[in-house]
């Protein structure tokens, strides 16, 4: 392997990309919700309950498609819980989330001793493996990162694109935005305010499964008690540094990837210092890059707001 | 003692993390398990006990009547000494820590044995030059496996790389698995990991791109067989077995205890599909020191705090 | 066969009875007047109409045949379309994406922007009502959005158009426009339900007239049978005093000024909104600040109460200079502000009605001491304002929000007025006001005048203007291009033209 | 009447999500085949079983109060503070350091000025998102999650390097000398003085939420910051002061767990307390009254759930569905009543 300068850069944007995918993933779909206006914060119970049910799928039936079919599901699931929570009983969609958190990491927890029990082997389900694409994979540098990958990544990225066009080129997108922006007027042009959210939390819990998936059905082949490990709230965070654009939040997935890749190198060199010092590098990155970034963030103007046709 | 076989004890485990973890909280828990079949014990667990929680968890199995409370951490040691004032009848446990009193016992397992040696056989095993290991959390029972890990490779090969890391987590599997792609990107070629759940990440790296590694905590070979050179076994079950026979006995008394490859807690595994890849010098070796270790005239140098490489 | 006929509708919120058995006709090819106090269940009967509420009980006809309209999609599937009271238009989407917004163009989802743009062009200038498609509401004056409203109906191809206070926000010459529009689609054979509180723009447009009070119908009858004073008393139930302005005050015109702005430059984004503005105001004079919307006057008056800084320039007040000074000094030494936007400048409509009568005074004695908070002193003295104001209300810990809107101004104009101001800067504070609400409004200015205030009166109305302005300032582009002396004679003409920005 | 009517529905409404949370709560327990009767018992004889299982959910209840207090009074100003979890672990920083490096002192002195520590660290936390929020509108949901993580990061870099002990490898800072503990309430049990400390906390945040002039500005810049500061309130400084004074209450959370539970600095004293803490407020509605009920609530269904799973032997995770399930139920319910009083 190359280890020169050239070599180190492509080993890391090649890992920045492998991380930034789950938060990629989850990410487009808070994107989507925060646009309609629903915050939800359950992101990582979403992600947990898709990691869950994609392996669930995928070592039952031994097929990866399945698999993804449960991962979305699962994410669905949890996603729908707090649309309806959100949209027909106009609750605090923050509280909701964050009970929705606790239970999906319960729910998940106990379904899988149920299902294995107390063990020391590792169930395991099939993964998908790595695709280079030919010509494209040999480009220095960037080759390697983005096509030299596995199949899901690469569905990633088409569905940043799809996201993007949906959003930015299409009336179902312009919809989202008033919904989230002036609900009465959306619902005075004759949109549903509530169809389009619920629509919009399903694909929340589709994409946030989808990047729960990505763990067990790329990365791991398994599942464990909270697998995900506070993704759900990293991936939040891109959400809002990505300025809720699907462009905005692949970048900014990739340089939060990119800062874990890095400390993870910078560890390896043997420092005698504790490792937090490299742990926090991360999230440090991230506080800085938000200061660099001063004055361009605009928030829907309904995001959180339950709509209530009556109330004015 | 014979009258004390007779009264049936109770004994009860707190676990810091999930007792699903097919690692450290698993196997303690198989050794509770172990212990109630053996000595016919009644026995209780509690998992995800945080450092907030220890010390109410103590009391309530204590007022309860157990008789014997392990908590499977060094965070619970302190807890433990305070407890353990107000319940002087009972007897309490700490593993991996370095607190004691009249009725609380520290045992450290000294599995700084395993990783001495395990450092010589990965460092044998190295084509590249090159190998890596990942720690979970930065604590001494953590420390202590590595900073033996690389002395034991060094020993055998001077010129050898180590690449090591702390992910700071016992869970993020993902995170696991990253770090050691990281290490993979940098030449690698066999992977150790004493991480718990993220250091099954590890093996999955290794796995994942046709190189090595080895298993932690209990024989790890079953996860990929033809990955797993060797695992390091601390054997917490015996451990467990030992503390109830001793309370069970009446010997039990509080202490600092190191428990090590001469009391059948530390063991590397077999090396199962690796018998034949593993030179028969370095088995020899190993098969030498592990005798050494265990009848105390080799000791390996017990590092709690990280150092440079 | 009219076009609609709605029936024996009610509606009620928790006790209030909103709609009681209001029956309303409209024909085709008519306009038709909605009168009625604020409050009297005009924009409920709409909104009802529109399928935002649902009736308790009532029916509504169309051609005759009963419909059910259970949401604005349905409505707008019936060909009816409505201008909101409060515009319901996206700020960060741009003109032609809302008026397409909810309806599935050639293309959908891909919409062929182009040509809706092309459409959208040929419309607005069908009726004379030019627009830029790709502008972005928030970029926009309330003229302009209005305009956009209009639009929306004209291009949904609306047979039944409902507008709910269009005039509110208008200038004269605006409000001529539109009543131009409006006579055009009448002539097409559209029918148009207008409400608005101005009973002058109902005799000039309306063919029909319906007035409510109280959620209830008090009448309706061709529009010539009923004289205005007929009209006023039906809508409020008794005769209207109206407030008449003495000029004997003129003779405090040669003391000091109380508030001169000098060279007052502003600079937005790309654009000045305030260019070297030089104004004086006097003691005991109220001088009007005659505009269209979106000319400065916003900006200019929270440059003089401090809610903005000038970019260059002076104010002072009482010849000492206030430029740097904080809004909170400011109406400590004695000006006061009533902003045009009373929901989100003027009041918390979340907080109860005592709490926002004393926003600028909380942290003062007797309403607090030592930074301790004295509620009864709050308390009573809410109690004193709803007695001496007329607020009404169910009590003091009401909040703000559920009060109307003539009732939300008077709690800005009570506190503003509290501590006996020297300047006023009032912007529009009539808006949306029902008569009764205006001239009550109208003769606070004219007392505060005669105390000895100095009012700067900023507002769209002309007929206001000059029925309460000792002089006439006109604002075109953040500049001043004309200064008048209000008296009889004076040429609205030459005020339009100003204001236009041609003189 | 309406008024029966209605407590009769709130009562019945408690009814039914106990009933719903008992069932789910069987169905699990049985699922795992534990005995049903023995966690149930369990779960109340945690609670309240004994004086001793109350004060054991008081000291459980007093960070959770103390934290929710702190959130209640950032969301009034509506300054939206994930980040109670990181100002907790920065006041017990604060507090360990002033117990352990200050000159010697009159005892209840050095507890005040350890405890105002713990406060001004946590506030110091939280001061920094709000700073950035008021000054350069920088988003505080990012700020708050990650300076979460650097705080948890920058104890585990303390008690290994700067505060550590020296005399032991573990991972901890000294202990704190034994009298500088906060009192204990009702020897022999856990409870300490840091309840009391939530309790005036409590007091003391509602007069200063409703009964002065800075509450006030507050609350009325939380509801509408354009109005706020058309009318003269500066919108900036209320946010600033907001944000120190709401990490500063997680950050006494912080300090009272360290003087009156740990007597040192560790990593992981804190099992989401500050995420809890969200959970507490919103449920006490950003009342400080509120906040104390739903975190002593709180706290006792934390502490039945994990004595049902210590004496019943059910697996953690059940205490995690039942909590979830229980907040989605109550925020359920408060739809039903709203809906009804309408
Ligand atoms: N969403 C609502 N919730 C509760 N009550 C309402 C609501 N909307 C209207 N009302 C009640 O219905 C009555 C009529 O209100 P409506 O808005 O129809 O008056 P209006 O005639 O349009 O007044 P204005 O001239 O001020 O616009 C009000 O007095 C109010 O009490
Ligand atoms: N949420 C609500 N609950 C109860 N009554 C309400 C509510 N919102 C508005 N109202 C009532 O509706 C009536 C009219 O409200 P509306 O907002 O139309 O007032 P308005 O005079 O038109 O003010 P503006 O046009 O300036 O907003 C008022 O009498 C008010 O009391
Ligand atoms: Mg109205
Ligand atoms: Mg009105």
């Amino acid at each position: 392997m190359d280890t020169g300068l050239i070599g180190i850069l492509t080993a890391l944007l090649a890992a920045s990309v492998r991380m930034a995918t789950p938060l990629t993933l989850a990410g487009l779909g808070e994107t989507f919700s925060e646009k309609s206006g629903i915050l939800n914060i359950g992101l990582e119970g979403i992600m947990l309950s898709g990691a869950f049910f994609s392996f669930i799928f995928a070592y039952y039936s031994q097929s990866i498609l399945l698999g993804l079919l449960g991962g979305c599901l699962g994410g669905v699931f949890i996603s729908m819980i707090h649309g309806y929570l959100s949209v027909r009983l106009n609750v605090d969609q923050t509280i909701a989330g964050l009970a929705l958190n606790f239970l999906a990491l319960g729910l998940t927890s106990f379904f899988f001793l149920m299902a294995f029990g107390r063990t020391t082997d590792l169930p395991e389900c099939p993964v998908v493996h790595q695709i280079a694409i030919p010509l494209l994979s040999d480009i220095p540098i960037i080759g390697p990162a983005f096509f030299n990958q596995d199949p899901f990544i690469y569905l990633t990225f088409l569905l940043v694109a799809l996201c993007y066009v949906v959003l930015h080129r299409t009336e179902w997108g312009i919809n989202i935005q008033a919904t989230g922006e002036h609900p009465r007027a959306a619902d005075a042009a004759g949109i549903s305010v509530s169809g389009t959210r619920y629509r919009a939390a399903l694909l929340n819990g589709v994409f946030g499964g989808l990047g729960g998936s990505y763990l067990t059905l790329a990365l791991l082949g398994f599942f464990m008690e909270n697998i995900t490990s506070g993704k759900g709230y990293i991936a939040l965070v891109v959400v809002i540094l990505g300025r809720r654009h699907p462009v905005g939040v692949l970048m900014a997935a990739i340089l939060v990837g990119a800062a874990e890749a890095l400390q993870f190198r910078m560890q390896t060199m043997g420092f005698g210092i504790p490792s937090q010092v490299f742990n926090m590098f991360p999230y440090v990155i991230t506080v800085l890059v938000l200061l660099f970034s001063i004055g361009k963030n605009r928030t829907p103007a309904a995001l959180g707001e339950p709509y209530i046709r009556n109330n004015r | 003692p014979s009258s004390s076989l007779a009264r049936n004890i109770k004994v009860a485990l707190l676990l810091s993390g999930p007792a699903n973890d097919g690692g450290w909280n698993a196997v303690a828990l198989k050794g509770l398990k172990d212990a109630e079949k053996k000595f016919g014990i009644e026995t209780a667990y509690t998992e995800h006990v945080s450092v907030a929680d220890s010390e109410s968890a103590f009391i309530d199995y204590a007022a309860q009547g157990y008789d014997l409370i392990i908590g499977h951490g060094f965070q619970f040691g302190e807890p433990a000494v305070r407890v353990g004032k107000r319940f002087s009848r009972v007897k309490f446990v700490a593993i991996e820590s370095n607190f004691s009193s009249k009725n609380t016992a520290s045992f450290r397992m000294s599995i700084e044995q395993a990783g001495y040696l395990m450092g010589i056989i990965v460092a044998s095993m190295s084509e590249t030059g090159v190998i890596g290991i990942v720690g979970g959390m930065e604590v001494p029972s953590i420390v202590k496996y590595i900073e033996a890990y690389k002395i034991g490779a060094k020993s055998q090969r001077s010129d050898i790389k180590i690449l090591e890391s702390y992910v700071g987590t016992f869970t993020d599997v993902a995170k696991g698995k990253e770090a050691a792609m990281a290490m993979i990107d940098q030449n690698a070629d066999v992977l150790s990991h004493i991480a718990n759940q993220a250091g099954t990440g590890v093996i999955k790296a290794a796995q994942a791109k046709g190189l090595m590694a080895t298993g932690d905590s209990w024989d790890q070979n079953v996860i990929a067989p033809k990955t797993i050179i060797c695992s390091a076994l601390y054997h917490v079950p015996t451990l467990v077995l030992n503390v109830v026979k001793l309370v069970k006995e009446g010997n039990f008394k509080g202490g600092i205890y190191n428990q090590g490859m001469e009391d059948g807690v530390v063991a590397l595994s077999p090396f199962h599909s690796f018998e034949s890849k593993v030179p028969a010098s370095v088995k020899k070796k190993v098969a030498s020191l592990t005798k050494k270790i265990s009848n105390g005239s080799f000791t390996v140098p017990l590092i709690e705090k990280r150092t440079s490489n | 066969m009219p076009l609609l006929c709605m029936k024996q509708v009610c509606k009620s919120f928790g006790k209030v009875q909103a709609n009681q058995k209001v029956n309303l006709t409209v024909e085709r090819g008519e306009i038709h007047a909605l009168l009625g106090e604020n409050g009297a269940g005009k924009t409920t009967l709409m909104n009802i109409l529109y399928g935002i509420y649902q009736p308790d009980s009532g029916s509504i006809l169309m051609d005759d045949q009963p419909v059910s309209i259970s949401s604005p999609g349905e409505a707008i599937s019936l060909k009816i379309g409505m201008v909101h009271q409060h515009f319901m238009l996206v700020p960060t989407l741009s003109v032609s994406q809302n008026i397409t917004l909810g309806i599935k163009e050639r293309g959908y989802p891909f919409t062929d922007r182009k040509e809706v743009d092309r459409k959208i062009t040929r419309v607005s200038r069908e009726y004379g009502l030019d627009i830029d498609p790709t502008a972005i509401i928030e970029d926009l004056s309330v003229g302009v959005l209005q305009r956009v409203e209009i639009i929306k109906l004209l291009y949904h191809q609306a047979e039944l158009l409902i507008l709910d206070e269009p005039t509110a926000v208008l200038t004269p010459q605006e409000t001529e426009n539109l009543f131009a529009v409006l006579k055009r689609l009448k002539e097409d054979g559209r029918s148009i339900i207008i409400i608005t509180h101005r009973i002058a723009e109902v005799q000039s447009i309306a063919d029909r007239v319906t007035v409510l009070r109280d959620g209830a119908r008090v009448g309706c009858d061709n529009i010539g049978n009923v004289g205005e004073a007929r009209l006023s008393e039906m809508m409020i139930g008794r005769q209207l005093d109206t407030a008449v302005r003495e000029t004997s005050h003129q003779n405090r015109l040669n003391e000091a000024a109380v508030l001169s702005l000098e060279n007052v430059s502003l600079n937005g984004r790309n654009v000045n909104i305030l260019s070297k503005l030089t104004l004086e105001l006097k003691p005991g004079e109220i001088l009007g600040l005659a505009g269209v919307d979106g000319n400065g006057q916003k900006e200019l008056a929270e440059v003089i109460v401090g809610i903005r800084r000038p970019d260059s320039g002076k104010v002072l007040f009482e010849g000492n200079d206030v430029t740097i000074l904080g809004v909170r000094k400011r109406k400590r030494i004695g000006m006061a502000y009533v902003p045009d936007d009373r929901h989100h400048d003027g009041l918390i409509l979340d907080m109860d009605l005592s709490s926002n009568l004393i926003l600028n005074a909380h942290d003062q004695p007797p309403f607090a001491r030592f930074h301790f908070l004295n509620d009864q002193v709050r308390r009573r003295h809410a109690e004193q304002t709803i007695t001496d104001y007329q607020v009404k209300t169910p009590g003091v810990g009401t909040l703000v929000r559920y009060l109307s809107g003539g009732n939300q101004q008077k709690i800005i104009l009570a506190r503003e007025l509290d501590g006996i101001p020297k300047l006023i800067v009032a912007s529009q504070p009539t808006r949306g006001l029902d008569i009764g609400a205006e001239e009550f409004v109208n003769k606070l200015l004219l007392a505060q005048r005669d105390r000895g205030a100095g009012i700067l009166l900023i507002s769209a109305d002309l007929d206001q203007l000059i029925k309460l302005s000792d002089r006439i300032a006109v604002i075109f582009d953040g500049r001043i291009t004309g200064l008048l002396n209000n008296h009889a004679g004076i040429d609205l003409a030459e005020i339009g033209l100003k204001m236009a920005g041609v003189a | 009447m309406r008024n029966q009517v209605k407590i009769l529905g709130e009562l019945g409404s408690m009814i039914l999500i106990a009933a719903i949370t008992a069932l789910v709560g069987t169905i699990l327990v049985l699922a795992v085949g534990a005995d049903t009767g023995k966690a149930f018992g369990a779960f109340f004889s945690g609670i309240l079983g004994s004086f001793y299982s109350f004060t054991e959910v008081l000291v459980r209840a007093t960070p959770l109060i103390l934290a929710g207090l702190g959130v209640a009074v950032a969301f009034q100003a509506r300054f939206f503070n994930i980040g109670a979890e990181g100002q907790l672990y920065m006041g017990a920083i604060g507090a360990t350091w002033a117990g352990l490096y200050l000159p010697a002192m009159p005892l209840y002195l050095h507890l005040g000025i350890a405890m105002m520590a713990g406060f001004l660290l946590g506030g110091i936390w939280a001061v920094i998102p709000g700073f950035l929020k008021s000054q350069y509108r920088i988003p505080e949901v990012i700020n708050t999650i990650m300076f979460n993580y650097i705080a948890i990061n920058i104890v585990g870099i303390l008690v290994r390097t700067v505060m550590a002990n020296k005399t032991s490898p573990l991972p901890m800072s000294p202990r704190l000398s034994d009298d500088l503990h906060l009192p204990f309430l009702a020897d022999p049990t856990r409870l300490h003085a840091g309840l009391l400390v939530a309790l005036v906390s409590a007091v003391l945040v509602y007069l200063f939420l409703y009964k002065t002039t800075w509450g006030f500005e507050l609350r009325a810049v939380g509801n509408n910051p354009r109005a706020s500061s058309c009318s003269g309130i500066s919108v900036k400084k209320t946010i600033v002061i907001s944000s120190l004074i709401s990490g500063g209450l997680a950050g006494l959370a912080g300090g009272s767990e360290i003087l009156g539970v740990h007597g040192r600095l560790m990593e992981g004293i804190s099992p989401e307390f500050g995420y809890i803490a969200i959970i507490v407020a919103l449920l006490g509605r950003n009342h400080p009254f509120g906040v104390v009920l739903a975190g002593v609530g709180i706290a006792a269904l934390q502490i039945g759930a994990t004595t049902m799973q210590r004496r019943a032997g059910v697996p953690a995770s059940i205490s995690l569905i039942i909590m979830g399930l229980l907040v989605v139920l109550i925020l359920g319910r408060q739809y039903w009543i709203k809906s009804r009083s309408t």
